[in-house]
């Protein structure tokens, strides 16, 4: 065996170096013979730097979006993977840990992330801790955390509704259950729990105007409660939700001041939300007679998104029956919300579970298929590129960058 | 990346469209509301071998011993995993109607009902998970025949219901058969 | 929607009913025209009761086997289940949790079971605990936990001479490196920690005979240890491992008194450990001169295996080279450690990354196989069957019950 | 299952070649124990694309954009990772030399010794992991050249190496250039 001398020599710099400019293959060395190069007489490679840690931009671009893994194989260690979808390369940006069906929420005025979590002491047993974790967008370092009490926190397959920001992010809603339901409500400024509502036959929440927010309820009615410091005014709408037979999807999507929720058998219920009280408006069909013969029906997870100010997204299976609304779609269709008519189909490659339009002009749809990759489609149907989460992912649920 | 199989599929819904006809917990739910309501987890998917839908590799199959109650308790399609959601706790040391050993079953639990096909009764099936250890990560089944949104939680397979137990950790699910549905 | 009304009846047992007798499949119900079938007058079946939860025999069956799952993407949520390698149903037995690159030990005197792991309290960071956790193995619940102090728990991937037990199961040993290495020496039957021994430059354990370890060291010799209380004896070998040009796998099995460490170049060093005091024996090759210049080699994570009082085994890979140690084997030789002899080979389906040989008359070997399965071979080299521990488990490391 | 796939043995076991007559870093480890002594994680294994062996399905390819520092950093076979044992850091928001987001690099550290195909030198690999966030899960990349068995920890890449940090989760693994090794 040879004998080296380590040699930590400071070497100048190489940036003269065309890039893209590949040496010739002829490096194979053998038996010790070393085969000449055309760098070989060149400076040595330049000694790099221990303990460099990546940054980000702390407002994020539109085409960043954050995959949340559920984790599915080990909940209890689920993560946030944020994703440029429009990158062929370094799409990847950084990880952020949410563990045990975690809900998530980023705000753009104070560039923090949060997500609301559960821990236990020794991992799957033990004193039982639920906390709103506060990251900063730039470093993703922990900045904060805020203690929540009475181990109520709502736990589910992990959905928008159960962490909503109001009031210009100001105040955060948080979903409980136990299996009583209530809402708390967080001011994310001072970071103090103001008040919990209780909100018993109702589950997760929706944005309203101002210091606002609105729970769909067991009843069919909608609930809409204003928070002035720690009082609260309720207003219940009448009963609209056929929850027996044509039952809303809990996931909705906003195109200006109105939430478009799918309902299992193929239509779609607008609810105005540009006031402090959610109003029911007409239902309309997502699909035509022929479609609904066909039994084309929105399918999977999160299976409608929207470009906040334009069309309709909805993923879109066909041959549904009871039982199949949870089994992802073939297809998304896009809707023009005011002419409430299908402007549009893309052809999924390896279907859908989740979907979710990137903000901005140049945004494009990303899908969660079923293979539990990613896939970035353009808005006309195009598929632009696949991108994998990690390898044993499931990421259920994709927020966009605000 | 290939472990979660989009192929099954075809089977759940195959044995969905069985019991499709039939009539869902929506009514009743609220009845069993002692024991009642149930299990945890996500999305319509089940992980079986292309080669034959209703088995997962790896896996041993299992029979009831009763004709009466026919099928595999670790196969996706067994009649009584109707509204499942989950890893089938028969995968994982546990049988249909109970726990893996160091888990606790939790007491409260979602209904489904599910159509035994060999003497065409529906039956009323108690979801209730097992909890304290992390996912089995066996059998991951996902059936949703009368499943309703969270706001119908009795009738809701997204919820974690490993509620009332020392811990919320998620490991399995079972199918315990806790009474009959009459067609009135 | 018809309206059922909930009938809670207890019904006969249908005990009658012969096993395997399949009813006709006739059931399909269609429009709600219910099929008559065979089983249409005969009693409904039996409630079955809520809140039930299996139990193992106390003492496991030979057969039985300790898959651990370093789950390595999750780590900090490994587990160690238990499987029935000789069942074809009802072959997973149960899991325990074991975080974060545990340890793992069986004491067959107390039924119990040890997994030293470590926690933080928020998952993946906050403030750490190493603990040794202790369950009963006819219920798998938690008995007790031994606090592990200091923080210097010993994390690499999964090997057993991170944690070991000695003098009659009474002692354990448990592996330290923060990088400074040390053995500490728990009383399991008091359950409090006795000695902390430093093992400068020395790493894991082996038993020896009553109340004595061993660790091999990074100048190529043996150290012994014999413990008397909190007090300490310590003798050293010459030093007889080559670890530049032919290291010993830190890898081993014992057969009667003798421990067999394979080579990374294919041969194999015996250390008696039948008295308080490792002896290294004379080393011998585990390939003729043909199968050396095929540069057949030991390859993968556990290499060896052995019947305790009989043949030795390893995990054997062709054209192996510098570099391919970990690579993993397409077959295990099987040797006469008396005759010194190569005795047969079993060629693996799907290669081989660990191996261990279950106990009793009836054992057979046990194979991690490259897609991170398991595969029985009877020990004449018939594959039995594949068990899978689970979907995404990485079980590198086997341990057959005692 | 097929998540782990064997296939990319052929590939790293190719690379492995190339410079497996080359000396390794036996004598040089404790040399450099100051910042020295590196990452974690086990076994032989990459998990690359069938149809292009040294490329991640998935994964957007990276150029270092220098011809003198040639291959693709997201891959298991670029020339620094001889050593290597973990999630590739240029996959999970770092970059072969440097952290994704929000971890901590870890300052003990193993060392390699990889022979650069551009200009034929020996370079100083330091395998720093970056801590604090659970598995990445992109780019598993194991290579064992130099290896060596625990009792030489500066040579050994089966410990975890997130010492010195605030925690000891593992979350990826960099290959930063220390330094040239000469032939003397």
């Amino acid at each position: 065996m040879r004998k080296f001398i380590l040699g930590l020599m400071l070497t100048t710099s190489l940036a003269a170096c065309v890039e893209g400019e590949r040496p010739k293959s002829n490096s194979s060395a053998s038996d010790g013979v070393v085969v000449s190069s055309e760098f070989e007489g060149l400076p040595e490679l330049e000694i790099e730097e221990v303990g460099l840690v990546q940054e980000l931009p702390s407002d994020y671009p539109s085409n960043y979006i954050f995959a949340h893994n559920m984790n599915f194989y080990s909940i209890l260690d689920g993560n946030i993977n944020i994703i440029d979808t429009a990158a062929d390369t370094l799409e990847f940006k950084g990880m952020i840990n949410a563990a045990q069906m975690a809900s998530f929420a980023q705000s753009k005025s104070r560039n923090e992330l949060y997500v609301s979590e559960t821990y236990y002491s020794r991992g799957t047993h033990g004193k039982k801790t639920d906390v709103l974790t506060i990251y900063d967008m730039a470093t993703l370092n922990i900045k904060d955390e805020i203690l929540l009490p009475g181990g109520k926190r709502g736990q589910s397959v992990i959905q928008k509704g159960s962490l909503q920001l109001i009031n210009d992010e100001k105040l955060a809603l948080l979903w409980n259950f136990t299996p009583a339901s209530s809402i708390s409500v967080i001011d994310m400024v001072s970071r103090e729990i103001v008040t919990e509502i209780p909100t018993p036959g109702c589950a997760l929440t929706f944005p309203l105007r101002g210091a606002a927010f609105a729970t769909l309820c067991g009843d069919g009615k909608v609930a809409s409660f204003v928070i002035d410091g720690a009082d609260v005014s309720r207003t219940i709408s009448e009963s609209f939700n056929d929850i027996d037979d044509d039952a809303m999807f809990m996931k909705s999507a906003r195109v200006g001041n109105t939430q478009y929720f799918p309902t299992f058998t193929g239509n779609v219920r607008p609810i105005s939300v540009g006031t402090e009280q959610a109003i029911p408006l007409e239902e309309w069909s997502l699909v035509t007679p022929a479609e609904r013969k066909d039994n084309w029906r929105p399918s999977g997870w999160q299976v409608v998104t929207a470009q906040p100010n334009g069309n309709l997204f909805v993923l879109m299976q066909n041959n549904g029956e009871e039982g199949s609304h949870k089994a992802g779609g073939s297809e998304v269709w896009i809707f023009d919300v005011e002419a409430k008519k299908k402007i549009g189909a893309i052809k999924l490659d390896k279907g859908g579970l989740s979907i979710e339009a990137t903000r901005g002009a140049d945004g494009h749809l990303v899908v969660t298929n079923l293979e539990m990759g990613l896939e970035v489609y353009s808005f006309d149907g195009n598929l632009q590129r696949s991108i994998i989460v990690n390898d044993t992912a499931t990421p259920f649920l994709l927020h966009a960058a605000k | 990346m290939k472990f979660l199989d989009k192929l099954t599929e075809k089977t759940t819904r195959k044995i969905a469209h069985k019991s499709s006809r039939r009539g869902f917990l929506t009514k009743i739910g609220t009845v069993v509301v002692g024991t009642a309501v149930v299990p945890l987890l996500p999305v319509y998917r089940a992980h079986a071998n292309p080669a034959s839908a209703s088995k997962y590799p790896g896996v041993g199959a299992q029979s009831t011993g009763n004709p009466q109650d026919p099928g595999d308790p670790t196969s996706c399609d067994y009649w009584r995993y109707c509204a499942i959601d989950g890893f089938l706790c028969s995968c994982c040391g546990g049988s249909a109607s109970s726990c893996p050993p160091g888990t606790e079953m939790s007491p409260i639990t979602w209904i489904g009902t599910c159509q035994n096909p060999a003497d065409n009764r529906n039956y009323i099936i108690s979801y209730n998970d097992c909890c304290g250890r992390s996912s089995c990560g066996r059998c991951l089944c996902n059936r949703n025949e009368g499943d309703r949104p969270m706001i119908r939680p009795q009738l809701n397979n997204d919820i974690n219901w490993c509620l009332g137990t020392e811990s919320q950790i998620y490991n399995c699910s079972t199918a315990v058969l806790i009474g009959v549905a009459l067609d009135g």
